[in-house]
């Protein structure tokens, strides 16, 4: 029976030297992303200036951190839709705070932990109960928009100074703008990045996404990190409700309203599927400005009635999605 | 090299394990020793997987005692087992695709810098654990974009990477191709002579006796008895798995043997230089009414890819394909199926088993899928189908309404077969059909098919188990390199010839 | 015991009895029905009329999640119907006749259809992610809708089409004979064909079902096109309940009460097996907790909350872990220790406010 | 006129010139959430015309903040001459509104006011008092109806929005002392549709409501359908006060279905117009312009009906 001997190297597979697929979908975006900026920027004066895309980022922000947040979420299978409402109740939070006197120092970590708490409970929702992601979330959002109008349900001024400070502070190099809340935006994508890629817990949630079952079957702490991303994504949610908050210096409960689904776009357009385990979060980022554009394209085109805004960004998202489908699939 | 006096690694004792209302294991005694290596035995669904599950703390059992070098445990999972020293390789492939290699290989013990992974580092040692397994595959692609018996390795390394006391493999070889396999069992000698338990679940009997010392055997999710591999003789062993005599078994081979090969008419099914771009090469090929013609080749030689293009699950880019004199184009397995062209996939668990259907459903998923939505196929004919190939193939548990996702590796198997089988084709390709079945059904599925083609069907048999390949076909194509390098007489051809030509020795 | 707290439609209907308990507690003739101009009248009744778009969207909504997909622009496509029906009876010189009213609805219905196909094509064809796709028509098509109104809420009068939303027939509500029609003809078309099985097992395996011969592609489409069709009979109906074609408003998150009463009905989001009864009795459960907020007389601020706790609750209990829990409680010999049904304390809890 | 005089590259104009005397504005509305959204939005569009000097550049937020945010930075990149915006919320634009300052761009809010400490921010702002709308119509239900022991209930406005919240404060403010007595208010979101169904769960949880206040003629509307379906004369055995008065309202109000509208006027256009070319002269303009808010009883609705606009 043990016959033997064919060279071993034939079976040695080839791997080919062309760019990783696992890119494709990103790479597409990325193109596509640049391929707007040009037609805006023949079609627009001012489109390509400097201060355009500090703006793109400075605008943007709060939703770079929900969407790193949603990457991990989305990355294990799962989904958030509470991103929204956690995101104004985290406002609400620090506004109300604020106001009755509290320091920074203490209202900050309560804004950010209150998503936190409520990442957790999603967790275990998800996990514990196996109740599903959408589900779970959905009744988190619920529960948080509810939270805001006890709370809260006028909008509330923020003056306190060493906010106010804190919120203000702009760097300018040129005509480059780098405020605070895109600063923590970027340290929140590097860290992301980093968390994903580098640590076990990082592995292990792309392993969830690739398949639970298997995760657990390779002793994975699949419980743990799946609780873990309904975290990440809880407190990205409560950070991105404080940088909400230093980008408007106000808390109010209406805010956010259905910007979950800018999130998840934002997610799956720079290339995440929805059924977990493949995406990086550099693309939810590429995702996020790729919505900002939209909008931008949209500001500057200036003559669009509110109806014909609603349909140019639909049209606009079409034509994204599809060119990027059609990068990604053309190698495969 | 068996240390028979030694205490045992492992002590299961009264083990029960119940999915209401199936009793999967019944209080089952089951011992591991130190540097034994020990076969788990039985048919499908005699209850195999179950124990090693109920070991690792993937189920619970409602009885019994587990201890683990004389302390008693419940692992709360594989994490935990593997924490203790039990690691495992479970029967279905449990890797993540979407992951690298390396990753699969070391994911919970990967080598750290600065407190984050270190990537050279992992992939280094991946790659040497990889070399240990005679795989020469690049650690960081994509595990997906490896066949079933790569990733099939892969696992295994996993499993031996972190210091273990038990390893456990459950039908690790059942995608393998004899070369693989024996350097499987080099590795796992060395292993035992390092004084690690193995426990090692196969169907192929000649694999058992080659490499275990001890054997247990369950039947119907009870023991039957634990013995020396030596002073067991094949024959008895069979006995005590399926309970009746090994002649029943060699009457069904019987069968096979001298099935004749029928008089050549016009081909079923012809098909000249087909191929596809970065698939196989273009290829002839025809297919006789009453004839089985086995695929023979190494792992990744092809075969697979050539029976997709045959069966319309890849659309060809070349050639030409002509079903009974008429020319036509397979563009998608529908299509073929109007042609009375039947295929059933190596990869049961992506491509085979709707795992959330019942049985019944699974069975006539197909059946039904040709006579389209609107036709449904009455109830009482859809019950007395599935009733009789529950019964031929004897499918167990023998409940139509059963999640598939609750049967057996082996049981999940023969549904599939069973879903082809009622389309009643003209043309089966079967894909590996008999892997991770058990003897007696493995005998009974080359039975039925020689009984098919004495009936007139046509049937492509694909397997990694060459013998089997010999024994049922009535002509042999050989693949190489993603070619076909030979076609030759089943009934004269020799192991050792079909043996030289997959490696690329021989001609026809 | 064990049997009935397993059976899938056991938390829903549980769910329901709380409900109509409580609102009775609260009011005890809320169950009363009375006979008031040659129809019923009651709040179960106006329960029934207004579980019927929703019911209406749910349905398609079960179709498309059984094939691992999801609709997002049904809250559009309602109000894309209601605009174009008002907008054509509008117009028309004769809004009463049956024949401007067949057309307008002929119009709603066939536009509905077409933006189903769209969505179809674009999951099945282009292979974009369901959650995506639909996102597109979700934003555009209420620009569309407003296109069509001039952003106005077009109104008009027009007594047959009035039928449609607060008519009777045979005493019921006609837009609830509508709904509840079509789901049991579409219930009835999927569980006696073999349509049910072929969904299902292209949402649990769909490379599976393609080798067996399943067209998955053709299914596909066509429940994105019966979402489409059905979103868009629900915005006629719920244009016809104020006769009022409001193009940001109709329909708005019809979607999230959806998929909401879909899963509340038991049927997983990862597709596969579906369950029609269980999405029909999610749709009254939404339909009744909504009808509870007012009677309970609940404050507008603590709605949401109140909202989402049910929710909670509704959906923990019927997590596999609590019903495993459930069961085992009431299989073994009770001892007394258990946390009997841990739910009680919660459902009376939702009763007493 | 946007491209062409000005200089490229120039994120700033220099102060607020116009070459051609035409004045670029840039209006950043809400949305499109209500009929009375489109009716302000058209008046807008209507006034600030070619043909009247203006070059208007309109954007929709979308009901968002941070797109309304956006808007007006991108306003101030593309160097407008004045800026205009209703905005979603009261909070929240001090950051925003000091760079267009900084820019030199006079800022006029429309509709709704901000909450700011600093008035320097904006020149003007034009629109309607909500809590006085509230209060006219609570007046004129205690003068109908006081000393009738009236049992009336409130259909709210969007939970959190500015209008619900102040047109319930001057509501209640208005009724106190009265022996009316607010005995349900639930939230209808300012739609005709869930106006409806909580007027359905009122009318089957009460047997003796006398008077809906509803925050905006939708609602009102809604709970017509709902009244007429309980077999109830809406207007007779339940009296409707509503504010808006858009056309479907004064037209039920015409026909008897409703009692009472206080307006609420979305015809801001030539207001700020006038206020517009105002601040680019240079010319003083008051901070607070609050536009008259008619009322309607069933009487002055026939007679306004005829020349409405909206
Ligand atoms: N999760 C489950 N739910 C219900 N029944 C199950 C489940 N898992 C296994 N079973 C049943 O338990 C029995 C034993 O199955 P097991 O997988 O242990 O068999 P096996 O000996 O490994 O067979 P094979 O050789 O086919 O792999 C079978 O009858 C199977 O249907
Ligand atoms: N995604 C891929 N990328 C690169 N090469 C691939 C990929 N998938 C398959 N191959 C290669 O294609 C060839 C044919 O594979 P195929 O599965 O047909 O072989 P097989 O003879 O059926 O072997 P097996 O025993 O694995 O089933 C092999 O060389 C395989 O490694
Ligand atoms: O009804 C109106 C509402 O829709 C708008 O948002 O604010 C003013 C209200 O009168
Ligand atoms: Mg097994
Ligand atoms: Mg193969």
């Amino acid at each position: 029976m043990t016959t033997s001997a064919p060279a071993r190297a034939s079976r040695a597979l080839k791997i080919p030297t062309r760019l990783d697929r696992r890119y494709l979908p990103v790479l597409g975006t990325f193109v596509v992303l640049a391929l707007m900026l040009i037609l805006g920027g023949s079609r627009y004066e001012n489109f390509l200036s400097p201060a355009v895309v500090s703006n793109l980022f400075i605008n943007n922000a709060h939703l770079i951190v929900l969407a790193v947040g949603m990457t991990f979420v989305i990355l294990t299978g799962g989904i958030d839709l509470s991103v929204g409402s956690v995101l104004a109740l985290s406002t609400v939070v620090t506004a109300t705070l604020l106001q009755a006197g509290l320091p920074p120092a203490v209202v900050i970590p309560l804004a950010v932990g209150a998503g936190t708490v409520i990442g957790l409970a999603h967790g275990v929702m998800v996990h514990y109960f196996q109740v599903q992601p959408f589900v779970a979330t959905l009744a988190g959002m619920f529960f948080a928009r509810g939270l805001c109008f006890v709370i809260a349900p006028e909008s509330i001024a923020i003056d306190n100074a060493s906010f106010v400070g804190l919120a203000s502070w702009v760097q300018i190099f040129g005509g480059w703008r780098m405020s605070s809340g895109v600063l923590i935006a970027l340290v929140v994508v590097g860290a992301g990045f980093l968390v994903l890629h580098f640590t076990r817990f990082g592995r292990t949630v792309y392993a969830i996404g690739g398949g639970e079952q298997s995760a657990l079957l390779m002793g994975l702490p699949v419980a743990r990190t799946k609780v873990l991303a309904y975290v990440v994504s809880g407190t990205c949610a409560g950070l991105g409700g404080l940088l909400f908050a230093m980008y408007s210096r106000s808390g109010y409960s209406l805010t956010g309203v259905a910007m979950e689904l800018d999130a998840i776009a934002a997610v799956v357009i720079g290339g995440t599927l929805l059924t977990g385990g493949t995406g990086f979060v550099l693309g939810s980022v590429l995702g996020v400005l790729v919505l900002g554009l939209i909008q931008t394209i949209i500001t500057f085109e200036g003559t669009l009635s509110s109806w014909w805004t609603k349909i140019v960004i639909g049209v606009l998202l079409l034509i994204f999605v599809v060119l990027q489908r059609a990068l990604s699939l053309r190698k495969t | 090299m068996t240390q028979q006096t030694a205490p045992a690694v492992v002590e299961m004792t009264g083990i029960s394990v119940e999915f209401p209302p199936v009793r999967a294991l019944d209080g089952v005694d089951f011992r591991l020793r130190p540097g034994e290596i020990h076969a788990l035995m039985g048919e499908n669904g005699a209850g195999k997987s179950t124990l090693i599950k109920a070991l690792t703390g993937i189920h619970s059992p409602t009885a019994g005692t587990i201890l683990v070098d004389g302390v008693e445990r419940r692992f709360t999972g594989p994490a935990d087992a593997r924490a203790h020293g039990v690691s495992t390789v479970y029967q279905e492939v449990n890797l993540c695709e979407n992951l690298t290699v390396a990753e699969n290989i070391m994911l919970g013990a990967e080598p750290r810098l600065l407190g984050g992974l270190h990537w050279p580092a992992m992939r280094r040692q991946a790659a040497s654990h990889l070399e240990r397994m005679g795989l020469s595959i690049d650690p960081s692609s994509s595990l997906g974009s490896h066949s079933l018996a790569v990733q099939q390795l892969v696992a295994i390394c996993r499993a031996t990477v972190s210091d273990c006391k038990v390893l456990i493999l459950d039908e690790p070889t059942s995608s393998l191709d004899t070369d693989e396999v024996a350097h499987l069992f080099t590795v796992m000698r060395a292993l035992r002579d390092d004084g690690v338990a193995i426990l090692f679940v196969s169907h192929f009997l000649d694999q058992i006796y080659e490499v275990s010392d001890r054997m247990t055997v369950l039947r119907n999710g009870a023991l039957v008895g634990e013995y020396a591999t030596a002073d067991l003789p094949a024959a008895e062993l069979v006995q005590h798995m399926i309970g009746r005599s090994m002649e029943v078994l060699e009457a069904a081979e019987e069968v096979v043997e001298h099935a004749e090969r029928p008089a050549a008419a016009t081909p079923l099914l012809q098909v000249v230089g087909l191929g596809r771009k970065g698939s196989v090469q273009p290829f002839d090929l025809d297919l006789y009414e009453g004839e089985v013609v086995g695929l023979a080749g190494l792992l990744g030689s092809g075969r697979t890819e050539l029976a997709r293009l045959l069966t319309g699950a890849d659309r060809a880019d070349v050639g030409q394909t002509r079903v009974s004199g008429q020319t036509t184009r397979l563009r998608t397995p529908r299509a073929a199926m109007g042609h009375g062209i039947a295929y059933t996939s190596e990869d049961r668990k992506g491509e085979g088993v709707v795992d959330g259907l019942t049985v019944r459903e699974n069975i006539v998923l197909a059946l039904q899928a040709r006579r389209g939505w609107m036709r449904p196929l009455p109830r009482k004919q859809v019950d007395e189908l599935v009733a009789s190939y529950i019964q031929q193939l004897g499918i167990r548990p023998a409940d139509p309404e059963a999640l598939l996702r609750n049967l057996s590796g082996g049981n999940q198997q023969k549904v599939l077969l069973a879903r082809w089988l009622a389309t009643a084709p003209q043309l089966l390709v079967l894909d590996e059909p008999t892997r991770g079945i058990d003897v007696g059904a493995k005998a009974e599925i080359q039975k039925l098919v020689a009984d098919l083609a004495a009936e007139g069907m046509s049937v492509v048999f694909i397997s990694a188990e060459l013998e089997e390949v010999l024994r049922i076909s009535h002509r042999i194509a050989v693949m190489r390199d993603r070619r076909k390098v030979a076609e030759i007489d089943g009934g004269r051809a020799t192991m050792d010839q079909v043996v030289d030509l997959i490696a690329g020795g021989g001609t026809a | 015991m064990t049997k009935l707290l397993r059976h899938h439609l056991f938390w829903p209907v549980a769910a329901l009895v709380v409900l109509l308990v409580a609102n009775t507690v609260a009011r005890p003739s809320f169950l009363a029905i009375t006979v008031r101009d040659g129809h019923l009248f009651g709040a179960p009744i106006d329960i029934l009329r207004t579980t019927a778009p929703l019911l209406l969207v749910a349905l398609g909504m079960t179709l498309v999640i059984a094939t691992r997909g999801i609709d997002l622009s049904v809250g559009a496509v309602v109000a894309v119907s209601g605009a174009v029906a008002l907008s054509h009876l509008a117009s028309s010189p004769n809004p009463d006749s049956p024949v401007t009213v067949l057309t307008a609805v002929g119009l709603a219905l066939a536009l509905c259809l077409v933006l189903g196909v769209w969505n179809g094509f674009l999951v099945s064809v282009l292979g974009i992610q369901p959650i995506i796709a639909t996102l597109i028509l979700m934003t555009a098509g209420r620009g569309v809708a407003m296109l069509i109104t001039g952003g106005m809420i077009t109104t008009v009068n027009s007594g047959p089409f009035k039928t449609l939303g607060s008519g009777f027939w045979l005493g019921l509500p006609v837009a609830a004979v509508i709904a509840f029609g079509v789901f049991a003809v579409v219930a009835f078309v999927v569980r006696r064909t073999a349509l049910g099985m072929l969904l299902e097992a292209t949402g649990i395996n769909p490379a599976a079902s393609r080798l067996s011969g399943v067209r998955s592609k053709t299914l596909t489409w066509t429940v994105y096109t019966a979402s489409g069709l059905f979103a868009g009979l629900a915005g006629l109906l719920i244009s016809a309940d104020t006769m009022a074609a409001d193009a940001n408003n109709a329909g708005l998150f019809i979607e999230l009460d959806a998929i909401l009463a879909v899963v509340i009905g038991g049927t997983a989001l990862s597709g596969g097996k579906f369950n029609l009864s269980g999405t029909l009795v999610g749709a009254l459960v939404i339909a009744t907790l909504e009808r509870t907020v007012t009677v309970l007389g609940i404050s507008p601020l603590v709605t949401p909350l109140f909202m989402a706790l049910v929710v909670i609750v509704v959906t923990l209990l019927q997590s596999p872990r609590m019903r495993e829990r459930l069961a085992s409680a009431t299989r073994r010999p009770t001892p007394p220790s258990e946390p009997q049904p841990a739910a009680r304390p919660d459902s009376t809890e939702v009763k007493a406010r | 006129s946007d491209a062409g005089g000005e200089p490229a590259g120039g994120g700033e104009t220099d102060a607020a010139t116009t070459d051609d005397g035409v004045i670029t504005l840039g209006f950043s509305q809400v949305g499109a959430e209500s009929g009375w959204r489109a009716a302000n939005t058209k008046s807008i569009q209507d006034t600030l015309t070619a043909e009247n000097g203006f070059d208007l550049k309109f954007s929709d937020a979308q009901q968002k903040q941070e797109n309304q945010i956006q808007a007006i930075r991108s306003y101030i990149t593309q160097g407008v001459d004045v800026i205009a915006f209703s905005p979603v919320v009261e909070t929240g634009w001090d950051p925003v509104l000091q760079e267009a300052k900084a820019a030199g761009i006079p800022v006029i809010l429309t509709d709704r006011a901000v909450d700011s400490s600093d008035e320097t921010l904006y020149e003007s702002f034009i629109g309607s008092d909500f809590v006085k709308e509230g209060e006219m119509a609570g007046e004129w239900v205690v003068e109908q109806y006081d000393g009738e022991g009236y049992k009336a209930v409130e259909l709210q406005g969007t939970t959190g929005a500015a209008p619900a919240i102040d047109r319930k404060e001057g509501f209640e403010s208005a009724v106190a002392g009265s022996d009316l007595e607010i005995i349900d208010s639930q939230t209808g979101n300012f739609t005709r549709a869930e106006g409806k169904t909580v007027m359905e769960g009122f009318l089957n949880k009460h047997d003796d409501i006398d008077l809906v206040f509803a925050h905006n003629d939708d609602m009102g509307l809604g709970a017509i359908e709902a009244i007429e379906a309980a077999g109830m004369t809406p207007g007779e055995d339940i009296k409707i006060v509503t504010i808006d008065a858009v056309k479907d309202g004064m037209q039920a109000l015409a026909d008897g279905k409703i009692n009472y509208i206080v307006e609420c006027n979305p015809l801001l256009g030539p207001d700020l117009a006038e206020i517009a070319q105002k601040v680019v002269a240079g010319e003083e303009v008051e901070k607070r312009i609050v536009v008259e808010d008619l009322a309607f009883d069933q009487e002055s609705a026939k007679e306004a009906l005829p020349t409405r606009e909206y």
